[in-house]
């Protein structure tokens, strides 16, 4: 129970942090933190190969990537937070996120699911299992996981390749002269 | 053992912390990742109701939604850079131009 | 031997052969145009294929699909969807041979939807459907369409987010991912309410309902041209096909408690969704908010819940999706090289070129659910559904709705039919694909009008298919 | 299957406007109404011309025409002023114009011999398009606007009427008698009081706003005034006509007890409609306004007629409708030669024309005759038989209805009298040419015709009627 | 049957005729030829109403339909004729006087451009009238009646550029149609009652119905409104001196002899409906008497030839109506044949007198025409010597007859009113003959100029004048010739003609007298000028007649014009208010427009609002939330 507060805190810490960092350098750091700690409540929950994909694909891949492109980004360029300009925008969010979290946070806190008693099935989410569950029966979504990546790998060349300069069409005015 | 209940409880505050973050920042960049945190509260509730129906169900749902968090990171990162490359800011709020 | 999963399985081929063909041949190759074109044609054969197989309905990989008469007619519409939008972007050189591959990817996104059977494929249907329609949309390059990319892709990051939640929270209600293991009567009651709650707006996001549409208008706007006529028929069709598919699968039994939810929706959405039309100068956008409105229509089907509404619903998309693809086939001619038509630059159209003023007219018509075009008979269709569910107000509701966008249609077709102030008579190009199109769009629209009993019998079918569940 | 024939023929001359040359949209479009009014001849002979046919049957929907004693004059009254319509138009309007003038001759064939709720109303509605574009294109930019109007505020209540016939079939269904849309099922069909009540005036509105009555006219003065004059013809003197005649073939069968339980309110207002118009025609200064005001008091003569609910009543309605629609039709026709002639619609602009255009006034007058119901012509035998009807239910409304014709006879005098009498104001203006004659003649001998014998109408609408109506009326009905 | 339809058909034949080649007829031939056919109508007629009076038992009726008018409703209502001895005796006069007005005519339109229009309304008007008497059944009767009203509109408009003309003919038009509708629903509640609105068919169930209750009482009243509206009976009286503005053929025809006596037709037909109804017949004789001296009075100060005549017609119909409302019909009847004959004559008269004068009609410019055209002056006398009740000319006796029976029956104040009346005609009808056969010439000029009408003018005059003078001569016939009329049904038994006390004629023919020598003092002896006397305060008020114009025009008619213009502020906010629904939509919609900011954070916060509105929906719904 303790283990799980100073997860939970991490967690939520990490999260706090994204939101409230003024430089997405920093965001993206606390991130980490927080992809970290679910990471170690995976392992806890004894989803061991969830807890090391998530380790690998989201620390290490996703938000290599967001650094990355931060780093792109922010380089030489003002990368502090602009002014909200927006009214009221901050407080409305705030209430509404507190009243979307706080009722599902009651919900889930007071009817938790039925639970199995039983001990776990063995291989209960680890690599085998999981690996025999992938590459069985649900085999179907890891191709269409891959299919989704296909599409990514097409997205980054569709939207970075070399564009001939499109000109805006001419108009009537200018083409007659 | 874990009181999976209070997972859940800490799901929903990451998901709502997640949700203001997509609100209230103005960097598309940590709005991107605050979606991505959204992501991540379903995901460990996921795990969380796995472990209690002791059912790999939930974890591969968990799985899908990681590899799918990569693909969607990979093309949304395009798009952010596609758009910002040229600009000044990272503001969400200059990206306005159509409304109406 | 059945071919349940063949017309999905042949997209899929269809991804890779056309990727080969954008690889093989020259860059701006027409040839995965082609391709595209024959895979989907292929995949439409199949379909048909299909419906008439005797093993039908069956379900796959441990009920995660199930592949019915409801999934076929879906695959149909998707694929007239994709085809249309294919045809009107046709070897466009500002869209890139990337153009079929994505189209199909979506595509294939879009027959899950139809086919999903749990909470997995769900997901997976709707990233699938949605990944490359980011793409797409930013894929122009101009300012508005980064815009629109990045506007969709930041909201549907979000709302993706608030699905999983969502799913999440009725998996962890119920036990299950599976729809139609879903038993309302053993679940834990706040979870699933909540759980619902969140998963139908993360579905309604992408079908466009008030107040959770706020993306379509400038998406459409900003998007390409082929590629918002791909969404507003599409994805209208994916996110209907799904939203009906999970709400009546999983809940069809109890639908006291998420049924009237979804009505006052419906109507805040059809009013709503009009009024905006209503105060449209650009033609795209107004048709942005037509969608709106024509979502909130389809949700009339949902909330009616009960055969006549799936029926509806079903027969719905189709003439809404003929009179897009034709309305924005029509929008693709005159605007040439430009991204969007102002209303303005429709004045005088039916001068310069008559047909294109017709065909114009006869979408617009079948949106406004004018008799004689296949709208009419889909909202009749609607309101039928409605009355037979006891719920006068939804049919109310439709008919404000409509009466409130009645001047949104007309407005473009007066301009169209009014003498032009200045001289600019240049004559209109007609692209042989996007014609075949726009002809087909129609004479079906007003097929679907002047009789409509075929395509009733077939959605009717569809329909009793789905309810022996 | 012959009435098939007569839609198809409009039908097919629209398509032939499209595929010939512009040069001879006109005598395209002329053939074919005349087609279609010697076929409609011909229906006078047939007695089983109607068509029953499976249109959707999963809703119960039937392609169902009949040219009964109700819709056979009705449709009468349409051949006649399409061909008319037609012969008095533009020669240079244009393809455009023809096509929608035959599109419009087709959908009101199939409006009037529909006896199917739903293809009733696919008519009802598809016949507001042509009218529409009609407008847009060939009149001013007041007639875009009231193109606007005559649209929206027509399909505000015809959406209503949909939600209404949708309902009437439903309940027939869960009454368990399948779903069907066939008026002379719905008939009679046990609702409660309030569901009827609510179907009731959702039908009445769409009705009344087509017709138009008072108060739903806005959209008239506009669509009168802006439109050519054979559009208006057709407007005032055909499809206003759809309005009451939807009262008659929808309504009377099915809301029965709600025009009892409401008589007296329809009764009142349709009568403020009566004054309210008559009044307001005597205080035009647009000729053309004048007769469209007095239409709309005459409108509501006819809806008086229906509300008296006796069978007089109802049949001096049917009647009137077609004395009606030729009279009213003729007059707007006079007044767009007068206007084009004249360059305005002015009463004030005119006077004296009778001295250069005698025949032209003949005509003129004898439409304003006819409109204020001189006896001889055929609106007197209408408005009789409906005051008739009126006395038989409620006295006072007959008395006021009465009085209303003297004001009738007052502004159609004074609109005469004003253009054509008096010291000649303007340059004399060209008498009318033969070609205009030849089609005035045969439309005064047929309005002749049935004002010295309405009985060749009424005695063939009575059977119909009495078959429409099913069961019979209260008090005051003679039989 | 056959007969009465050719008898009707010829009038119309001429005027369809007329008016399809009047381009290509001669210049005198419409004249001829409308005068030939109405002529042959009259000796058809005569045929036919040998024809009547012969037939065998006491029903001398010959009726037949000529098609089915409507049905539908319940029993059909017939085309039907109907011809009996009352209205033989109308056909008589209309064909009869009718060709000697139209022979009249040639001369005296033979240069007006519009003769043939002239000729086509004028026959326009003897069939209409004929239909109306001829009619079967009130139906037929009122297409009659509205025809005939709009002969007169034609005829009274005639000279459509007088913008006064034009305005009197829409008096006259409107007026009458008031009467229209009075019939209109008189006959629609007979129908309603007794399934039938044909003459044969009512009367035999008037005669076996008890008098006095209120349906009957209502439904005469309301015919009688059309009697009043076409017979001009006060208060529906203007019309018909404003209608003088039509050519004086025109005023002696239709505005004298024949139409404006359709409603004594009328009455009298209806006597069978009159005895159910006693309240209203009291009032027809009431409103009767009423009329024949406010109209004398009016007539006292006129300075127009013509308006003078009109007013003395009003006067005389009211006492047919007097006549009618003490059940005096035949008297009534003879009183309309006498007046037919010497108003006829008066009025043509006039209208030589007009013709001769070039047109001018203002009695300040007459004077001394009685050299000048001795012959029209003789008719004239004689006619006048008529109206005033002298004997042994026609006029005394059928005024007599009327006033006779009124005394009978006990209506003294009537009576007196009617003898009181008589001396007043006798008045102005002599200031009339004065002032414009005798004395000085007032107008040396017009006096020069003017002539004796030609012959086929001053024929038709003198045999007016002749038969004005022996008219009287045919009360006995008249008699007999109406009584199986009046004896048919119920209602008729005092129809026949009586005479009144020996003193009453005394009285009346000695006031007569008093009235001549009173004008004869005045205008002949001191040469009073025409205006005299209508400067000072009856005068005034009878010259302007007593401002029933302007009454009607206070109560009636600015009222309603008040009310339009009224009612075009509503038509303006209806009006509006299509526009502002459609517009305020329009503006609603553009206000609501800028929820779409264009910012994607705001766009979460919409979806973040839906979450919590649906959520908290469920919760709710559930239970959760209470």
């Amino acid at each position: 129970m303790i283990g799980f507060v100073i997860l939970a805190i991490i967690a939520l810490g990490g999260g706090i942090g994204v939101i409230v960092a003024r430089q997405p350098v920093h965001s993206a750091l606390f991130l980490i933190m927080n992809i970290l700690a679910l990471a170690i409540f995976y392992i806890l929950l004894s989803a061991e190969f969830l807890a090391a994909a998530q380790v690998i694909v989201y620390a290490g891949a996703i938000m290599v990537l967001f650094l990355f492109v931060v780093t792109l980004l922010t380089a030489g360029k003002d990368d502090r937070e602009p002014k909200e300009n927006l009214a009221g925008q901050r407080l409305t969010a705030g209430i509404l996120a507190v009243l979307v979290g706080g009722g599902l946070a009651v919900v889930g806190v007071l009817y938790p699911s039925r639970a199995i008693g039983l001990g776990l099935p063995h291989n209960f989410g680890n690599l085998r299992g999981m690996g025999v569950t992938l590459w069985g029966p649900d085999f179907i979504y890891l191709a269409a996981v891959a299919l989704m990546l296909l599409t990514a790998a097409v997205g980054v060349l569709v939207l970075n390749r070399p564009r001939r300069q499109v000109k805006p069409a001419p108009r009537l005015e200018e083409r007659e002269s | 053992m874990i009181p999976l209940n209070w997972i859940v409880g800490l799901g929903a505050a990451l998901f709502a912390i997640g949700a203001v973050g997509v609100m209230v920042r103005k960097n598309p960049l940590i709005m991107f990742m605050a979606a991505e945190m959204m992501w991540n509260a379903a995901a460990l509730v996921f795990v969380a109701y796995a472990r209690s129906f002791h059912a790999m169900s939930g974890q591969v749902m968990a799985f899908i939604i990681i590899g799918t968090a990569a693909a969607e990171v990979g093309i949304g990162l395009a798009i952010i850079v596609s758009v910002y490359h040229h600009r000044h800011r990272l503001d969400i709020d200059e990206v306005s131009q159509l409304k109406g | 031997m059945t071919y349940a999963l063949w017309p999905e399985y042949s997209v899929v081929i269809g991804v890779f052969v056309t990727m080969i063909a954008v690889m093989v041949f020259n860059r701006r190759s027409i040839q995965a145009y082609w391709v595209g074109l024959a895979t989907i044609v292929v995949s439409g054969i199949i379909t048909i294929a299909d419906w008439s197989s005797k093993s039908l309905p069956v379900a796959l990989y441990g009920h995660a699909v199930t592949v019915d008469a409801f999934s076929l007619v879906v695959n149909g519409l998707v694929l007239v969807a994709a085809a249309g939008a294919l045809m009107i972007g046709w070897n466009d050189k500002r869209y890139g041979p990337d153009f079929p591959v994505l189209v199909l990817l979506a595509l294939l996104g879009m027959m899950v939807l139809g086919l999903a059977n749990n909470f997995v494929v769900l997901f997976i249907g709707i990233e699938l459907l949605s990944l490359p329609l980011y793409i797409l949309a930013a894929s122009r390059g101009t300012g508005e369409s980064g815009e629109a990319g990045l506007k969709y892709l930041l909201l549907g990051a979000f709302s993706s987010g608030i699905l999983l939640f969502g799913l999440a929270l009725l998996y962890g209600a119920s036990g299950t991912l599976v729809f139609t293991h879903l038993d309302p009567a053993h679940m834990i009651l706040p979870l699933a309410g909540a759980g619902l709650a969140l998963t139908v707006v993360g579905l309604v996001f992408k079908l466009g309902i008030v107040p959770f549409h706020m993306w379509i208008p400038d998406v459409y706007e900003g998007s390409p041209l082929p590629v918002t006529t791909y969404m507003a028929f599409g994805t209208k069709v994916g996110a209907a096909a799904i939203l009906m598919r999970f709400l009546f699968f999983g809940f069809s039994l109890d639908a006291g408690w998420w049924g009237p939810a979804l009505g006052y929706l419906a109507v805040l959405t059809m009013v709503v969704g009009n009024l905006l039309a209503l105060a449209q100068k650009d033609l795209k956008r107004l048709l942005a908010y037509s969608g709106i409105a024509n979502a909130g229509y389809l949700l009339v089907g949902i909330s009616a819940h009960n055969m006549f509404g799936a029926r509806a619903l079903l027969f719905y998309l189709l003439p809404y999706g003929l009179a897009v693809l034709a309305a924005f086939a029509v929008i693709q001619f005159v605007a040439g090289e430009r991204d969007s038509l102002s209303l303005d630059d429709l004045t005088g159209l039916a001068y310069r070129s008559p047909w294109l003023a017709a065909f114009l007219t006869v979408a617009m018509l079948s949106l406004a659910g004018i008799p004689l075009t296949g709208g009419f008979v889909g909202k009749f269709y609607l309101i039928q559904a409605a009355l037979f569910a006891n719920q006068p107000g939804l049919a109310i509701g439709l008919v404000v709705g409509a009466m409130v966008g009645l001047a949104a249609y007309v407005r473009p077709l007066q301009r169209a039919f009014s003498k032009a102030a200045g001289e600019s008579s240049e004559p209109i190009r007609w692209p042989v694909a996007g014609s075949i199109v726009l002809v087909v769009a129609v004479v079906a629209t007003i097929g679907l009008g002047v009789y409509p009993a075929p395509v009733v019998h077939i959605v009717n079918h569809s329909a009793a298919f789905y309810w022996l569940h | 299957m012959f009435l098939v024939w007569l839609m198809a023929v409009p039908l097919a001359g629209a398509i032939a406007t499209l595929i010939a040359p512009k040069e001879v949209s006109k005598a395209i479009a002329a053939i074919t109404s005349l087609v279609g009014l010697v076929g409609y001849a011909g229906l006078l002979f047939i007695s089983r011309a109607g068509i029953d046919w499976a249109w959707i049957p999963q809703w119960g929907i039937r392609f169902h025409l009949v040219s009964d004693g109700l819709s056979l004059f009705l449709l009468g009254l349409s051949a006649v002023l399409f061909v008319v319509a037609v012969f008095a138009s533009d020669a240079h309007a244009g393809r455009a114009y023809y096509f929608w003038l035959l599109v419009l001759s087709f959908s009101v064939v199939g409006l009037f011999a529909a006896v199917d709720l739903f293809v009733f109303y696919v008519f009802w509605e598809v016949l507001l398009i042509p009218v529409f574009f009609l407008l847009t294109g060939w009149s001013g930019e007041r007639g875009k606007k009231a193109a606007m109007k005559w649209l929206i505020m027509n399909l505000v209540g015809s959406f209503f009427m949909l939600v209404g016939v949708v309902a009437l079939a439903v309940i027939h269904n869960q009454n368990g008698g399948g779903l069907t849309f066939e008026i002379s099922q719905l008939s009679g069909m046990s609702m409660s009081a309030g569901v009827a009540s609510w179907l009731f005036f959702a039908f009445l509105v769409a009705f009344a706003i087509k017709a138009p009555l008072w108060p739903l006219h806005g959209w008239m003065p506009d669509a009168y005034g802006e439109s050519p004059a054979p559009v208006t013809a057709i407007i005032s003197g055909v499809l206003s006509k759809a309005g009451i005649y939807g009262i008659l073939r929808v309504m009377i069968p099915i809301f029965m007890p709600q025009f009892r339980e409401y008589q007296t309110l329809l009764l009142i207002v349709a009568t403020a409609g009566l004054v309210y118009g008559a009044l307001m025609a005597l205080r035009q200064q647009d000729m053309k306004m004048v007769t469209a005001y007095g239409s709309l008091s005459h409108m509501a003569m006819m809806a008086l007629g229906i509300f008296s609910l006796t069978s007089v009543g109802l049949l001096g309605t049917t009647f009137y409708m077609v004395a009606h629609g030729l009279m009213v039709g003729g007059l707007f026709l006079v007044l767009g030669m007068l206007e084009n002639r004249t360059g305005t619609r002015t009463i004030q602009d005119m006077a004296g024309l009778n001295r250069s255009a005698p025949r032209l006034a003949a005509y003129f007058l004898f439409f304003v005759l006819g409109t204020l119901g001189l006896p001889g012509l055929p609106g007197f035998a209408g408005e009789y038989m409906i005051i008739q009807g009126l006395i038989a239910s409620h006295v006072v409304f007959a008395v006021i209805a009465g009085f209303i014709l003297i004001v009738a006879a007052w502004y159609m005098l004074r609109v005469f009298q004003a253009v054509m009498q008096g010291p000649a104001r303007t340059t004399a203006i060209k008498d009318l040419w033969s070609r205009q004659v030849a089609w005035l003649v045969p439309l005064a001998g047929l309005v002749i015709l049935i004002g010295i014998w309405p009985a060749g109408i009424t005695a063939h609408a009575v059977p119909s009627l009495y078959h429409a109506m099913h069961f019979a009326l209260g008090k005051g009905g003679v039989h | 049957m056959q007969g009465l339809v050719e008898i009707l058909v010829l009038p119309l034949l001429g005027a369809a005729t007329i008016t399809a080649f009047k381009g290509l007829m001669p210049k005198r031939l419409p004249g001829i030829w409308a005068s030939l056919l109405v002529a042959v109508s009259f000796i058809l007629s005569i045929f036919q109403d040998r024809r009547v009076s012969q037939l065998a038992g006491s029903h001398h009726v010959i009726t037949g339909v000529l098609w089915n008018w409507a049905t539908g409703f319940g029993p059909a209502i017939h085309f039907r004729l109907y011809l009996d001895p009352l209205s033989a005796v109308w056909l008589l006069i209309i064909t009869g006087v009718g060709a000697l007005i139209h022979i009249y005519s040639i001369g005296y339109m033979h240069d007006d451009a519009g003769e043939p229009r002239f000729f086509a309304y004028l026959n326009f008007f003897i069939f209409s009238m004929l239909l109306l008497v001829l009619a079967g059944n009130l139906v037929v009767l009122l297409i009659g009646w509205a025809l005939v009203g709009l002969a007169s509109y034609f005829l009274i408009g005639f000279w459509y550029d007088r913008p006064t003309a034009v305005a009197a003919a829409k008096k006259a038009f409107v007026m009458n149609t008031l009467g229209d509708v009075g019939i209109l629903l008189g006959l629609a509640l007979l129908y309603i009652h007794y399934h039938g609105v044909g003459y044969q068919h009512l009367f035999a169930i008037f005669t076996h119905a008890k008098p006095g209750s209120a349906f009957f009482e209502w439904t005469a009243l309301l015919l009688y409104i059309g009697a009043m509206a076409k017979s001009a009976q006060f208060p529906l009286h203007m019309w018909l001196a404003d209608a003088m503005e039509g050519p004086t053929p025109v005023s002696a025809l239709i505005h004298a002899a024949t139409m404006v006596t359709a409603g004594v037709y009328l009455m009298a037909r209806l006597y069978p409906l009159l005895r159910l109804a006693p309240v209203t017949h009291e009032l027809i004789g009431v409103i009767g008497a009423f009329t024949a001296i406010f109209a004398a009075s009016i007539a006292f100060f006129q300075q127009d030839i013509k308006k003078v005549l009109a007013y003395s017609t009003l006067s005389q119909l009211g006492y047919m109506f007097l006549g009618i409302g003490v059940s005096a019909y035949t008297a009534s009847v003879f009183h309309f044949m006498t007046h037919a004959f010497f108003k006829a004559t008066l009025f043509l008269a006039a209208g030589s007198v007009i013709h001769g004068l070039a047109g001018e009609q203002d009695l300040g410019q007459m004077g001394g025409l009685w050299k000048k055209m001795p012959w029209t002056m003789g008719s004239f006398l004689v006619a006048t010597l008529a109206i005033s009740g002298i004997p042994p000319f026609s006029g005394y006796f059928s005024k007599e007859a009327i006033l006779g029976q009124a005394f009978n029956s006990g209506h003294y104040i009537l009576w007196a009113i009617g003898v009181f009346t008589a001396g007043m005609t006798a008045f102005y009808m002599f200031r009339l003959f004065f002032l414009t056969f005798t004395g000085k010439p007032r107008n040396e000029h017009l006096h020069e100029h003017a002539h004796e009408a030609p012959l086929v003018m001053t024929i038709p005059v003198v045999i007016l004048g002749v038969l004005s003078l022996i008219g009287g001569a045919f009360g006995g016939w008249l008699n007999r010739w109406l009584s199986p009329a009046f004896h048919q049904y119920a209602g008729g038994s005092a129809a026949a003609l009586e005479s009144g006390p020996l003193f009453g004629t005394i009285l009346t023919v000695g006031l007569a007298v008093v009235a001549f020598l009173v004008a004869y003092w005045l205008y002949v002896k001191r040469d009073t000028a025409p205006k005299a006397g209508t400067d000072k305060a009856p005068g005034v008020w009878m010259l302007k007649a007593w401002g029933m114009d302007s009454a009607w025009m206070t109560v009636v008619v600015n009222p309603l014009k008040m009310l339009g213009t009224a009612l075009l502020t509503v038509e303006r906010g209806i009006l509006a208010g299509v526009v502002g629904i459609a517009s305020g939509v329009q503006a609603w919609a553009s206000d609501l427009a800028p929820i779409q900011t264009g910012y994607v954070r705001r766009y979460a916060l919409s979806i973040m609002v839906g979450v919590v509105a649906l959520l908290a929906y469920y919760l709710i719904r559930i239970g959760f939330i209470s």
